[in-house]
């Protein structure tokens, strides 16, 4: 049983920073993925878009494993940004799992870089 | 137990606010390469590194440690050396970076300056202002890190008054021309890299090179930054004959590079993977990115290839032969 | 007693009632598409299978059909709502005009709507099978055999 | 009766008949025929050529009957029964064999069979002929006005269109306002207009036409006449009755929204509505989205309720409502445009946002809304659980995991049913289909006549449509009608029933088979026999088998004509090398 976690949701900016609802779960990126990871990245979006805060968790290796290289973005149909989504996963856990920065002066508001502007 | 990212990724972080780059280096070490070229310092051109080249060799012998760490019993000591690296810089302990390839390395710099002349382009350098861009901090995610760092860099360039910059290697010109100006509303300097400024300046090659060449695009080069079409231009120009390999242009493969701090192994299998694509292709390999070369080169040892950076090649045939080219600095193949 | 008898060599005669507007239709795209049925199998068109006359179907097995095959519209009929029940009544009527002559397995109603010509040709081969068993062994159902 | 003399023409039809069956010795054995005076082969029977040949026969060789085997007459009926006009004989003492489609073609293997089974059918054709009357078209004046019934969107566009045309227009609504379900509706897309104001235009339209009188609160009560001159009663608010004449019906009665049963994905539960409901909650909210004086954060949509599914209730709903997923994506439109934060998920078995409307999907997509796709063996699961409504699903997409929902509203996306007329239809007497909508007569090919001559059916009275698709069908009834009833008159084919009153001995049997109400009782010769009204027979013979004298008869296919047709169809051809 997956919960919809609302409050992860909020955190991550769902639909904002993170933005994969547009996703068709076609599996491009899946089939063109050089490391293999067969979560990456469609499956563990879909995770990220219900809220299934104890999935994603349980793949930070695969989220960090990502290598940025875009070839799953280039080619996705529904124009999804994929590797902006990752690093703000990433983003997500180093400020809220791992609490790397927890001095931060922005640790309330979010984070000036619009992640999911950034590739517009 | 694998490589412990938390700690990994907060030694990073750490680095950054308080040493200004992720691997903190020796000023010597950025700056050792302008000796004898006599680049002005500051000006409304400059001349940018973002330290990549000169951090390659650097890398290369934290990775060579972070391999042997991998698995091993150390990585339970990771967050002991998080807390120790605030106050004792621990990469520069670790990591004792080759001389023959800290010279090799630096060696393409002075081809790219060689170059730069070359297509009589008046530009300064920042010396010890030459700062790292934070591109592998953004990549992890680390945010803040990587808005404190661009705040040092605008403020940097602000004061030196400059206009514009020629870039070296993609992750660099990627962070200025795209990133940056996210972050910093008002950034405004115009960012090219240098194999678009030569391509743009019309460089006349002084001499045709009779060679068959694979090229391999980065990544952030070809899919992120679309530059695709200058490497394959300023070579052709020079009679080299450029084979294509499966991937390449707008669907290179990556190189595995990215993966080199967190997951030493997985980056040598997509090393090894796409070191064969490129194998089956006739030809010299060209990169086009240090970090690229670096990582292609760890898996080429016991195969017949030759990887060079694309500076190596263009120097030869655009800028004119001199009895002590700088250019060729050490051999490092 | 049923007297229809065929020699091994000799396909059922099965006379067919189409409907104008749908089986017919469906009948002919069997054709259209080239689909082999015994020559021995002939159609009569009519505007519905409700309209057939079990009288027809009596006199069709004494001129020398072997077999009636009554391809009813199913739910497609534009006429009547309840056409396949009204046909099946003029089967049973059919019957019961056959009595002791004829096997009442002699006629047979199937759907066939304007686009089933395969479901056309594979009722009408099984039913041709059946009546050659039929003839083979009067008295004896067909599924019995196997 | 005299002898007959007959012309056989048979086609090879540039081989496609000639190749598999032999077309010179079909001609030879039916040349033996005593009644046949000419038989001859054609390349092309339909060509100019073959058709002025048949003409120059019959004047020539004075026939009084004729045979065109070729390809099905589905193709060619009517050519050749123009041909056999134009050549002074009455059109049906022409009978069509299908030697293509029903022989040629079906028996490419067996040359020797396939010609025999030809000979048999020609045979048959000449059976036909040989007993066949000359019939008259039924030729019936039509008047110029229509009744249509339901002033929906599809009613009240038809009969803009049909005053458009000159044809005066009796409008019938059962409510109190004209309207119909689109009234109620929201903002639609593309243009975000509402409902209401969609349908206020119409109306405004319909209240400037001279020829069209709107009657609301108003019932259809009864129907006599026939196609072209209906005499039609209608009760009137105020309970008076009114008779009113027109020539053609156009039935837009429109379509109920299925009401889900209690307990069904938690119907019932505070907070589980219907798209319709979640429709009116839209259209009435400004800023925010409130629900019981309660924030609306989370809404969670469930597709296909009283759709494609066949478990619920005694009546299945198997088919389609087509509009619902298009309606449900322009709602999470309108939902996020109002507030972006709402989170939105989409429980669905397909998305059929056909079309244009693949845009909202795309939209509803791209504005954060996330679809997840249930298997209907496992369906949803709402429950309320400490005042909070907890959605359970199996997501196909997540590999079948299953996810639990904390949502503010359930949304059931609920579909179309048919709507309860059983009134109208006994009136009327419309075919009804297993769905319980109206039936046409063929989906693709005649899509909005029903059997019944002058009636035509419109909108989601025949079946699920979204409103571009009503208004559209509504067209296609005013088209229909107007080629009708403009020209002033109408033929119908006269293959109708007949009654031989010497035989009659009226037991009434036809009558009740009759689903026309066709037959009535009258007095012949001084006894009771049935008559048949030849304006209201649909001439599909339903009578014929009830009759035990067999006194009753259906033109073009007599008792006679149709045993006579088995005859020469049993026939063995080896036998009959003399006389074909």
């Amino acid at each position: 049983m997956l919960k919809v976690d609302n409050e992860f949701i909020e955190q991550l900016k769902v639909g904002k920073d993170f933005n994969a609802s547009a996703c068709l779960n076609c599996g491009s990126c899946t089939a063109l993925c050089p490391l293999d990871i067969e979560l990456l990245p469609r499956r563990l979006f879909r995770y990220v878009l219900m809220g299934a805060k104890k999935k994603v968790l349980e793949n930070t290796n695969s989220i960090y494993s990502c290598m940025l290289c875009k070839m799953c973005e280039d080619n996705c149909p529904a124009e999804v940004h994929i590797v902006e989504n990752v690093r703000s996963l990433r983003s997500y856990i180093n400020r809220n799992v791992y609490r790397l920065e927890k001095d931060s002066p922005v640790k309330k508001s979010r984070s000036k870089i619009n992640h999911a502007n950034t590739y517009k | 137990m694998p490589i412990p990212i938390n700690d990994t990724l907060g030694i990073f972080a750490d680095n950054i606010r308080i040493r200004k780059s992720v691997l903190p280096i020796a000023e010597r070490k950025v700056t050792d390469w302008t000796k004898g070229l006599k680049i002005p310092a500051g000006g409304d051109t400059i001349l940018y590194t973002g330290q990549m080249y000169q951090l390659v060799p650097i890398i290369n012998s934290m990775s060579h440690q972070m391999a042997k760490y991998e698995n091993s019993w150390i990585t339970k000591y990771f967050g002991i050396g998080r807390w120790l690296n605030r106050f004792i810089n621990l990469s520069a302990f670790m990591a004792h970076s080759d001389p023959i390839e800290q010279a090799a390395y630096d060696g393409k710099l002075r081809n790219i300056t060689l170059l730069l002349r070359s297509a009589g382009i008046e530009f300064g350098y920042l010396y010890e202002k030459d700062f790292y861009s934070g591109a592998l901090a953004y990549d992890e995610g680390l945010d803040q890190a990587v808005e404190t760092q661009a705040n040092l860099v605008y403020q940097t360039l602000k004061s030196a008054n400059v206009k514009r910059l020629i870039t070296v290697d993609p992750h660099t010109t990627k962070m200025m021309r795209t990133v940056f100006p996210k972050i910093i509303p008002e950034f405004n300097i115009k960012v090219q890299s240098y194999l678009e400024v030569l391509a743009d300046r019309k460089i006349k090659p002084l001499k045709q090179i009779d060679l068959d060449v694979t090229i391999h695009d980065s990544c952030i080069y070809a899919r992120h930054e679309g530059m695709i079409e200058p490497p394959r231009l300023l070579l052709r120009q020079i009679g080299i004959r450029i084979q294509e390999a499966e991937l390449s242009g707008k669907i290179t493969q990556c190189c595995g590079g990215p993966l080199e701090s967190l997951f030493p192994t997985k980056a040598t299998n997509i090393a090894k993977k796409r070191i064969v694509e490129l194998s089956d292709c006739a030809g010299e390999i060209v990169t086009m990115c240090p970090l690229c070369m670096a990582n292609l080169k760890r898996v080429s040892p016991g195969r017949k290839i030759t990887i060079r950076d694309i500076s190596d090649y263009l120097v030869q045939s655009y800028c004119p032969t001199t009895s002590k080219n700088p250019g060729k600095g050490k051999k490092i193949d | 007693m049923d007297k229809h008898d065929l020699s091994q060599n000799k396909q059922p005669k099965i006379l067919v009632f189409s409907t104008n507007n749908i089986s017919d239709v469906g009948i002919d795209l069997a054709g259209s598409s080239h689909m082999d049925y015994p020559t021995t199998v002939q159609v009569l068109a009519v505007p519905c299978s409700s309209g057939i006359n079990p009288v027809w179907i009596l006199h069709a097995l004494e001129t020398g059909f072997d077999g009636v095959f009554i391809a009813a519209d199913g739910g497609d009929c534009p006429y009547v709502p309840n056409c396949t029940e009204r046909t099946a009544k003029i089967v049973e009527q059919a019957q019961q005009l056959f009595g002791a002559k004829y096997d009442a397995r002699r006629v047979k109603m199937g759907a066939i709507c304007s686009v089933c010509s395969e479901s056309f040709v594979n009722l009408i081969k099984q039913f041709s099978k059946a009546l050659a068993e039929l003839s083979q062994s009067p008295g004896k159902s067909p599924e019995e055999e196997h | 009766m005299t002898k007959r003399r007959l012309g056989v023409f048979i086609c090879q039809c540039g081989g496609n008949i000639s190749d598999f069956v032999d077309t010179e010795q079909l001609r030879q054995s039916i040349e033996k025929n005593s009644l046949v005076m000419v038989a001859q082969v054609n390349m092309f029977t339909c060509s100019d050529a073959g058709q002025q040949n048949i003409i120059t026969e019959i004047i020539n060789k004075n026939l009084d009957g004729i045979v065109v085997a070729s390809c099905s007459p589905k193709l060619h009926l009517n050519t050749f029964r123009a041909v056999t006009r134009r050549a002074g004989l009455n059109e049906y003492q022409y009978v069509h064999v299908n030697l293509r489609e029903q022989c040629s073609w079906a028996h490419t293997h067996d040359k020797k069979a396939a010609t025999e089974k030809g000979l048999r059918l020609i045979r048959a054709g000449i059976a036909k002929v040989s007993l066949a009357n000359s019939l008259e078209k039924l030729r019936v004046k039509t008047l110029p006005h229509a009744l249509v019934i339901g002033a929906g969107v599809a009613g009240l566009r038809a009969a803009l269109a049909l005053s458009d045309i000159g044809v005066g227009v009796h409008l019938v609504e059962k409510n109190h306002h004209a309207g119909g379900m689109v009234l109620q509706w929201g903002k639609m897309f593309p243009n975000d207009k509402k409902g209401s104001y969609v349908i206020k235009h119409l109306l405004n339209e319909i209240h400037r036409r001279e020829n069209i009188t709107l009657f609301t609160n108003a019932e259809l009560l009864e129907k006599t006449g026939h196609i072209g001159d209906f005499s039609v009663k209608v009760r009137l608010g105020n309970n008076d009755t009114i008779s009113l004449k027109v020539g053609s019906i156009i039935v837009a009665t429109g379509f109920d929204t299925y009401i889900p049963q209690s307990g069904e994905y938690g119907y019932g539960l505070t907070g589980v509505i219907t798209l319709s409901e979640y429709e009116e909650l839209l259209a009435s909210s400004m800023e925010t989205l409130q629900y019981n004086g309660k924030e609306i954060k989370t809404v969670t949509y469930i597709y296909c309720v009283g759709s494609r599914e066949n478990t619920k209730t005694d009546k299945p709903h198997l088919y389609c409502s087509r509009y619902c997923c298009s309606a449900t994506s322009h709602a999470a439109k309108c939902t996020s445009e109002m507030n972006p934060d709402i989170r939105q998920f989409h429980l669905f078995r397909d998305v059929r946002t056909y079309g244009k409307y693949e845009q909202l999907y795309e939209k509803a997509r791209n504005n954060g809304s996330i679809f997840l796709r249930f298997d209907e063996k496992s369906p949803p699961q709402v429950k309320e659980e400490k005042g909070r409504l907890i959605v359970r699903v199996k997501d196909i997409l997540t590999g079948g995991e299953e996810i639990e929902i904390d949502s503010d509203l359930v949304v059931l996306v609920t579909g179309m049913v048919p709507r309860e007329n059983a009134g109208l239809v006994n009136i009327l007497k419309l075919p009804v289909g297993k769905d319980g909508f109206f039936n046409e007569i063929h989906t693709k090919l005649r899509p909005v006549e029903t059997v019944i001559d002058g009636v035509f059916i419109c909108g989601t009275s025949q079946g699920p449509k979204n409103l571009a698709e009503s208004v559209t069908s509504a067209m296609a009834a005013v088209s229909k009608t107007g080629a009708l009833l403009l020209k002033g008159y109408v033929d119908l084919e006269p293959f109708v029933a007949k009654v031989n009153a010497d035989l009659c001995t009226w037991c009434g049997n036809c009558a009740k088979a009759c689903p026309y109400s066709a037959i009535e009782q009258t007095i012949f010769n001084g006894k009771q026999v049935a008559i048949v009204s030849p304006v209201l027979c649909k001439g599909e013979g339903a009578c014929v088998p009830t009759c035990p004298k067999q006194a009753i008869d259906l033109e073009g296919y007599t008792n006679r004509q149709i045993e006579s047709m088995i005859d020469a169809l049993a026939k063995e051809v080896i036998n009959e090398k003399t006389d074909a």
